[in-house]
């Protein structure tokens, strides 16, 4: 099936997503979809699915004009996709989620054990350890991304589009992902792909697009044409710049906290750590380790059951967040910036400045939105947010400017000890060099800084040490020579230094970073 | 005259269905420019004071009115009154003070107390009684609690009184109290008083259905089941009301009043009541078995009376 | 042609948005003003006018003591019964105790106030959805008030009350004013304090909230107090409409408190209220009712032609905000490609 | 996770269901009030409590489908009395055939509730808007036809079937028991079913399935107008007359319901046999007032303590079983 999509144009209140947008998807081919934070990619995918309407243009399918009024059409005509958000039924099971276009029947019954049967068969093709049966909101978002990737691939369909499939799953399930695409590609299928991951592009892709500012910067261009430099030079318009994280002088006579021994209500045991002024202090391990737990219970989310909790010396109890961040100033940036980091139906302003309300307040209790405004802007525009108007609502925003606005409202909050969990997660190359190099600077003004990341490169370019996590306790901890090779080999040892369990021994696959760090 | 006049019940009820007509024919009658029945949408005191007050913005010129809430109306038929619009509470007295020129209508401490009473000789003066009311934040509840017990007390330990059940004067409640009574207690208790219209018809017909005729039921209102109960033994009697004469007679006094042609004697042999010092009765009687038939002729007579009567005994007139 | 962040010159359209949905409700009240009084003279006669703002008054008030709620996500089934707990409570005090009036008054909103907390409190500590707590204490406060009332009537206040309700400001009752004194109380609150701010916030995504340090179980229990003030203090205007205290009050609140803040753009959901709304809200059901009893649409058929009225009146409104956006958009492509 | 439903024990698995602590709390119930009152057990209060179970239960059941899409349907009782009113004229005015009359009734009722879904989901106005101005439409028209006369004469047989019993099961018992067990297998087994919790769930997740929201939504409110009926023609054979005020106190319950049966506001979570429960311990508690012979200015408050009461037992449920 050959989709073309010719001169699409698409308007929202106050922004203009897509302009004249007109390329070709060939059957056979896996065409990656690039470009920025807000570029239009996602809007292009709505539309090809039938969610939006194209203002203008249209779309073809095998040179015959169509018109998708819902997702229904755009699934009935053999169009099936992965959208950047989860979209799964929380309280159905794995299996049905994945099976619920079709549910098959008997005598107009369903039958629920051919769905968990039919629905294993897709799963397995990416993680065979997710049980069918479990209700959907139970599971992490790793996993619910899978769930979502096998939900695409049941429909068969002639032409799939997976919009950042792989941004919160690890290496191992992105490979057998890129296995099942590869297979699909060979079948003749289509298969569109959207990543601010480079390698994975440049290792699966047979053909590029890539949209600046919701027009087309380079059109269908085969791979073996483009190089790293061409694209990133055609998404931002220049060159790529690595991060510049200046000289790191963490302070270790000063301990801005410290756990010895603790245990947390999550189940976490001798969990024990110091994190020094000025420090960036690495949490790596696998999906599961019980990273976002351990962050959560020294937040006061959760509790410290036993053992001690220190913080500037002085031995504390967190009982709820509001006490940690006004009275502790520690705060915690969630990885899941859709239900914990943002109300996504306020505009920014309200976002970033929620955590200041109070500080910014007259004596006689007073905000008033010129203030808030006075705020919020340096931050918006030192994080280049795309938007028409610190009023937006951030629910629409795009994926990645949604992510800096859950950053930037840390950035005002004047805390001392922040705990980042996965901080860009669907984050463009340029913005995470901004990101990246906005963690060094605050961190040089003194903040202190404990890092939650999967994505090994980045832990190794920003952490001054790594410790590492594995079932909920720790594994060890790594003085970060900040060399891509030996580091990862050295963290990879200690997470699977004992491990029994086959299914938590999972591989990443960090090779292809290594180059640029 | 040239006097509109309107009769405004508290809100849709049977009860009030022979205002309509009541209306018509004291406008005829009489020679009144208009009396119109005119209905708040719901059983509520803000829809009928409403009501009330888009009325005086059209030109209507006297008012009878049951209220919604015997206090509750009040101030808004002070406002009346400070306009120079009379109102009369008809079927159901304003708690005084009241600027009502009067009230035309059921005694409800006494219909109940006389309902009682009639009760209780169908019981051959003793055994137990459960009393069915209407709703429990309604002022007359409570009066007609009271009468209850008077009655009861009366009977020096004879007859005594199990429970008041309230908030039986919406079908499906009354239904389903109701039944829960008699699936609780029906061979403890030996009579049951209403005082309020649904539970009257809810109870006729729920004795009917257990066809038990040996606990006795005196209920309020001529409904058709319950006419229909007395005929077959299963209802022991009913307080009838005068619905139509209220709003007969009302007509005819407030287009006097309004006309300025007659007021209100201050002296006048009005009746007490724990209400109002100007109570006039509209006519109560017991139906049973005995007048069932005729009870509605003796409910004209009455009207007849009072209507031709009342110039001379309540007002003064020019 | 994205705009990425301009510093200063930005446009605000959601603060635009919001004033057009208010603006169209308005122009849709205005359209009813205008053809009631053509139809019926009556409807401005200052009779009418007085009655009309008096009805308004109580019902914007019972709106906000349902707005504050749904502000949180939240909703309070009990507004009713605080009501006539401080109804009655101030009776008491004025015609049992014979307490002044502004003592008396102050302690009946002090007992909504608290009847409030006390929502809120066991709301935040059980986790238990407010729809079902306040179901039960609704019931719970009305027995309450039954039990230590016995139903009776308080009907020899101080001749003050009933003077006040009766009270005229031009062609308008003084209860309005308190209502629109209250109305911009909350606007205060809702825009300009940090604590209605993180009251919407906890209503919008209380997870989210509290990660971000708001107290939320505070803001929520606050959030139920004042709305147990606001139910009381519609109760105690009614106590001065009506010149009495009597337990009936406050039975039929219940949708009227959610039809004026619904209309008027609070979302069911939380996170947004519209204080003006609110108003706007109550004003265009007081006068749709007002105008159809003046036109004497027929008694028992009034209830039909509210609904229908009703019906047309949101439908308007929301093709009137389609069309705005639709037009808007419009004008900006039409600029673009000039 | 289901590795830890394999691991349960039966306490605790018991402790999972939603209507557990309803169930606990009804035996209470019963046990408290059989101990207080010979009169309970009585073959004819059973009935009368099984009778009163009836009508509330499809009330129930009608709210609860428009809470699975995340929808409120206002006018349940205000279709309701229309329905009845309709259904009494129908018999005792045009003397139409009691299959007919009632087929009639459903239908108007459904198209009531079609009307409501049209209508919420072609102008995209919050469905608590639409229903609560087609709530009142559909009174006035009540008001409007009957000027609240309710009709009497309705055919023997209809208003036998209000009334007849066999032992201490009511005949009126059967539609609801039926509509019970027809709904849970709707819901949990046929396509529309799941579409429909699938909406209620995650309304945008169902439309990027390809499940056709808008018409679910339409669906749901047409269910629940036709349950709504159902309810209402139950109330007049129960009443033994087509009352104008059949409806006017539904509306609290119909919420009351499903929710102290789990059911979400927000939508896609619904319990048939936990808003059935909550039915029966709603009607074994206003039984047990009467029974206990309550002091009428008390019956008020203990309904609130009981409700609370049997909350907080499902909280501490839900707290013992985890799912806080
Ligand atoms: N529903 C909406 N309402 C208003 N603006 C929107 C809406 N959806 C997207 N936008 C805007 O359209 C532009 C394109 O967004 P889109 O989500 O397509 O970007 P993207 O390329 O997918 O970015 P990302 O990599 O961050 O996911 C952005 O400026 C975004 O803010
Ligand atoms: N082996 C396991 N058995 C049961 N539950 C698990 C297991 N591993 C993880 N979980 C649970 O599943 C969820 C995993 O969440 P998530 O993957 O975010 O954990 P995490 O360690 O924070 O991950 P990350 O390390 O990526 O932040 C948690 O609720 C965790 O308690
Ligand atoms: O007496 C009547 C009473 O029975 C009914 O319930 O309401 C109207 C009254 O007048
Ligand atoms: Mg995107
Ligand atoms: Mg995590």
């Amino acid at each position: 099936m050959r989709l073309t999509i010719e001169g699409i144009g698409k308007d929202f209140p106050g922004v203009t997503a897509l302009d004249d947008v007109s390329f070709e998807i060939l059957p056979g081919e896996t065409h990656a979809l690039m470009g920025e934070n807000g570029a239009g990619k996602s809007t292009l995918i709505k539309i090809i699915t039938g969610l939006y309407r194209p203002d203008r243009g249209r779309l073809l399918v095998d040179g015959k004009p169509v018109d998708f009024t819902s997702p229904r059409d755009a699934i009935a005509a053999g169009i099936s996709a992965v959208h950047q958000e989860r979209n799964l039924i929380p309280r159905f099971t794995v299996g049905e989620n994945i099976m619920i276009e079709r549910p098959p029947t008997r005598n107009g019954v369903i039958d629920f054990d051919r769905v968990h049967a039919e629905a294993r068969k897709f799963l397995d093709l990416i993680d065979p350890t997710i049980d069918t049966r479990t209700e959907v909101r139970h599971l992490s978002v790793a996993q619910m991304q899978i769930v979502e990737i096998a939900k695409a691939l049941s429909l068969e369909a002639q032409v799939l589009l997976l919009d950042e499939p792989t941004a919160s799953i690890t290496g191992h399930e992105a490979d057998a992902l890129f296995a099942v695409v590869r297979r699909l590609r060979d079948e003749g299928k289509a298969i569109v792909f959207v990543s601010h991951k480079l390698e994975e592009v440049m290792a699966i892709s047979d053909r590029v697009t890539v949209l600046r500012d919701g027009k087309i910067a380079a059109a269908g261009e085969p791979i073996s044409a483009m190089n790293r430099g061409k694209i990133v030079s055609a998404m931002i318009g220049r060159e790529e710049r690595v991060a510049e994280m200046g000289t790191r002088s963490a302070d270790r006579s000063q301990t801005v906290m410290e756990a010895t021994n603790i245990a947390t209500s999550f189940g976490h045991k001798n969990v024990s750590f110091q994190l020094h002024k000025g420090e960036i202090l690495g949490l790596y391990g696998l999906v599961g380790a019980g990273r976002t737990e351990l962050a959560r219970a020294l937040i006061g989310d959760g509790k410290v059951v036993s053992g001690e909790l220190r913080l500037h010396g002085k031995p504390v109890t967190i009982p709820d967040v509001p006490t940690a961040i006004r009275r502790h100033r520690l705060g915690y940036i969630s990885e899941d910036r859709k239900a914990e980091g943002l109300i996504l139906t306020h505009p920014i302003r309200s976002n970033v400045a929620i955590t200041v309300w109070r500080r910014i307040a007259s004596s006689l209790g007073l905000i008033t939105r010129a203030t808030e405004r006075k705020l919020v802007h340096p931050l918006v525009d030192k994080l280049e947010v795309k938007t028409p108007s610190i009023e937006q609502a951030v629910g629409k925003l795009s994926g990645g400017n949604q992510q800096k606005v859950s950053i930037a409202k840390w950035l005002a909050a004047g805390v001392e000890i922040l705990i980042i969990d996965e901080p860009t997660v669907g984050i463009d190359i340029k913005t995470k060099t901004a990101i990246h190099e906005l963690i060094g600077e605050i961190t040089r003004e003194g903040l202190s800084v404990l890092l939650v990341s999967s994505d090994m490169p980045e832990m190794i370019t920003l952490a001054d040490r790594i410790l590492v996590m594995r079932d909920f306790a720790i594994a060890g901890t790594i003085e970060n020579s900040r060399r891509y090779e030996p580091m990862s080999r050295e963290i990879m040892a200690l997470i699977h230094a004992g491990s029994a369990e086959p299914g938590q021994a999972h591989q990443t696959s960090p090779a292809p970073e290594a180059a640029r760090v | 005259s040239d006097n509109k006049i309107a009769l405004i019940p508290g809100g849709p009820h049977p009860y009030f269905a022979p205002w309509e007509q009541a209306g018509k024919d004291a406008a005829k009658d009489f020679g009144i420019a208009a009396v119109d029945f005119k209905v708040p949408a719901e059983w509520k005191l803000n829809l009928q004071t409403e009501l009330v007050e888009s009325l005086v913005s059209q030109g209507y010129t006297a008012f009878g009115i049951f209220p919604g809430d015997a206090v509750g109306i009040n101030q808004t038929v002070e406002e009346l009154t400070a306009n120079n619009i009379p109102a009369a509470a008809l079927a159901g007295c304003a708690q005084d003070p009241t600027k009502m020129s009067f009230c035309l209508g059921t005694d409800v401490f006494n219909s109940a107390y006389l309902g009682t009473q009639a009760l209780i000789k169908s019981m051959n003066g003793k055994g137990k009684i459960v009393h069915l009311a209407g709703l429990l934040v309604d002022p007359n509840t409570k009066l007609r609690m009271d009468a209850v017990e008077k009655a009861v007390k009366e009977t020096n330990g004879a007859v005594t009184i199990v429970q008041h059940i309230t908030d039986t004067d919406a079908q499906e409640a009354a239904d389903q109290k109701i039944n829960a009574l008699l699936g609780a207690q029906k061979d403890e208790i030996d009579g049951l008083i209403s005082t309020a219209y649904i539970p009257s018809v809810v109870a006729a017909k729920s004795l009917r259905n257990l066809g038990d005729k040996r606990i006795k039921l005196v209920g309020i209102d001529d409904d058709q089941i319950v006419l229909d109960g007395i005929k077959d033994g299963f209802v022991a009697g009913t307080m009838a009301q005068n619905p139509y004469g209220q709003g007969y007679v009302g007509a005819y006094v407030l287009d006097l009043i309004a006309s300025g042609t007659c007021t209100v004697k201050a002296d006048a042999p009005w009746i007490k009541t724990p209400q109002t010092e100007h109570f006039i009765d509209s006519g109560t009687l017991l139906i049973s078995n005995d007048n069932a038939a005729t009870y509605k002729d003796d409910l004209k007579k009455i009207t007849a009376e009072i209507q031709s009567t009342f110039k001379d005994k309540y007002l003064t007139c020019k | 042609m994205t705009l990425s962040v301009p510093s200063d010159s930005r446009a605000r359209p959601s603060f635009l948005a919001e004033q057009s949905n208010l603006i169209g409700l308005a122009a849709i009240i205005l359209l009813f003003w205008v053809l009631f009084t053509s139809l019926a003279p009556g409807f401005v006669s200052t009779f009418n006018l007085f009655a009309l703002s008096r009805s308004l008054a109580v019902d914007v008030v019972i709106g906000f003591s349902t707005m504050v709620v749904l502000a949180t996500g939240g909703m309070n089934l009990a507004i009713g019964s605080i009501g006539v707990c401080a109804v009655m409570a101030s009776g008491y005090l004025m015609q049992t105790i014979g307490l002044p009036i502004p003592v008396a008054m102050a302690l009946a909103l002090l007992l909504g106030a608290f009847l409030g907390w006390l929502n809120g409190f066991v709301i935040v500590r059980s986790g238990v959805n407010s729809f079902i707590i306040t179901l039960a204490s609704a019931s719970l406060f009305l027995g309450g008030m039954l039990i230590l009332s016995k139903a009776q009537t308080f009907n020899a206040l101080p001749p003050e009350i009933a003077a006040f309700g009766r009270m005229r400001w031009g062609f308008l009752s003084p209860l309005l004013f308190v209502a629109l004194g209250l109305g911009a109380a909350l606007i205060v609150l809702f825009r300009f304090t940090a604590l209605g701010r993180e009251i919407l916030a906890a209503g919008a995504n209380a997870r989210a909230a509290e990660l971000s340090g708001v107290p939320v179980g505070r803001a929520i229990i606050i959030a139920h107090t004042l709305s147990g003030a606001l139910a009381a203090s519609a109760g105690l205007m009614l106590v001065f409409r009506l010149g009495a205290a009597m337990p009936s009050i406050g039975q039929d609140w219940l949708l009227p408190s959610f039809l004026a803040p619904v209309l008027g753009g609070t979302l069911l959901a939380g996170g947004y209220v519209s204080v003006v709304g609110t108003i706007l809200g109550a004003f265009l059901v007081t006068t749709i009712r007002s105008g159809l009893l003046v036109m004497q649409i027929g008694n028992f058929w009034l209830q039909l032609f509210l609904g229908l009225i009703l019906l047309a009146a949101v439908m308007l409104d929301r093709y009137r905000s389609v069309y705005a956006e639709r037009r808007s958009l419009g004008r900006r492509n039409s600029g673009r490609r000039a | 996770m289901s590795t830890l439903t394999r691991n349960m024990s039966f306490g605790q698995r018991f402790l999972a269901n939603e209507w557990s602590a309803l169930a606990v709390a009804i035996v209470i119930g019963l046990v408290a009030l059989a101990a207080l009152s010979p009169a309970f057990l009585t073959e004819f209060n059973l009935y009368v409590m099984l009778r009163s179970f009836c009508v509330v239960l499809i009330v129930a059941f009608a709210q609860m489908l428009t809470l699975a899409v995340g929808q409120m349907n206002l006018s349940v009782g205000a279709l309701g009395g229309l329905v009845a009113i309709a259904v009494g004229g129908m018999m005792e005015k045009w003397g139409f055939p009691v299959p007919v009359a009632v087929l009639c009734g459903l239908a108007i009722g459904a198209a009531g509730g079609l009307l409501n879904g049209l209508l919420t989901v072609r102008t995209g106005i919050n469905g608590f808007i639409i229903t609560l101005a087609t709530a009142s439409a559909f009174t006035g028209i009540n008001l409007g036809i009957t000027e609240s006369i309710p009709f009497y004469n309705l055919p023997a047989g209809f208003v036998a079937f209000g009334t007849g019993r066999i032992s201490a099961l009511p005949y009126l018992l059967l539609p609801p028991v039926l509509i019970a067990i027809a709904l849970a297998f709707f819901l949990a087994r046929t396509v529309p079913g799941r579409q429909l919790l699938a909406v209620g769930g995650n309304p945008q997740a169902a439309e990027l399935s390809g499940i056709p929201r808008d018409r679910v939504i339409v669906m749901a409110h047409t269910l629940s107008g036709l349950l709504a009926a159902a309810a209402a023609i139950l109330a007049v054979a129960q009443l033994g007359s087509a009352q104008p005020t059949i409806g006017v106190d539904w509306l609290l319950m119909s919420f009351a319901a499903p929710i102290i049966g789990g059911a979400a506001l927000t939508g896609g979570h619904i319990s048939v046999a936990a808003t059935a429960l909550a039915v029966v311990l709603i009607v074994i508690i206003q039984n047990g007032m009467v029974l206990a012979k309550v002091d009428p200015y008390w019956v008020q408050f203990l309904l609130g303590a009981l409700i609370l009461a049997a909350v907080g037992l499902n909280r501490l449920r839900a707290v013992r079983a985890g799912g806080a």
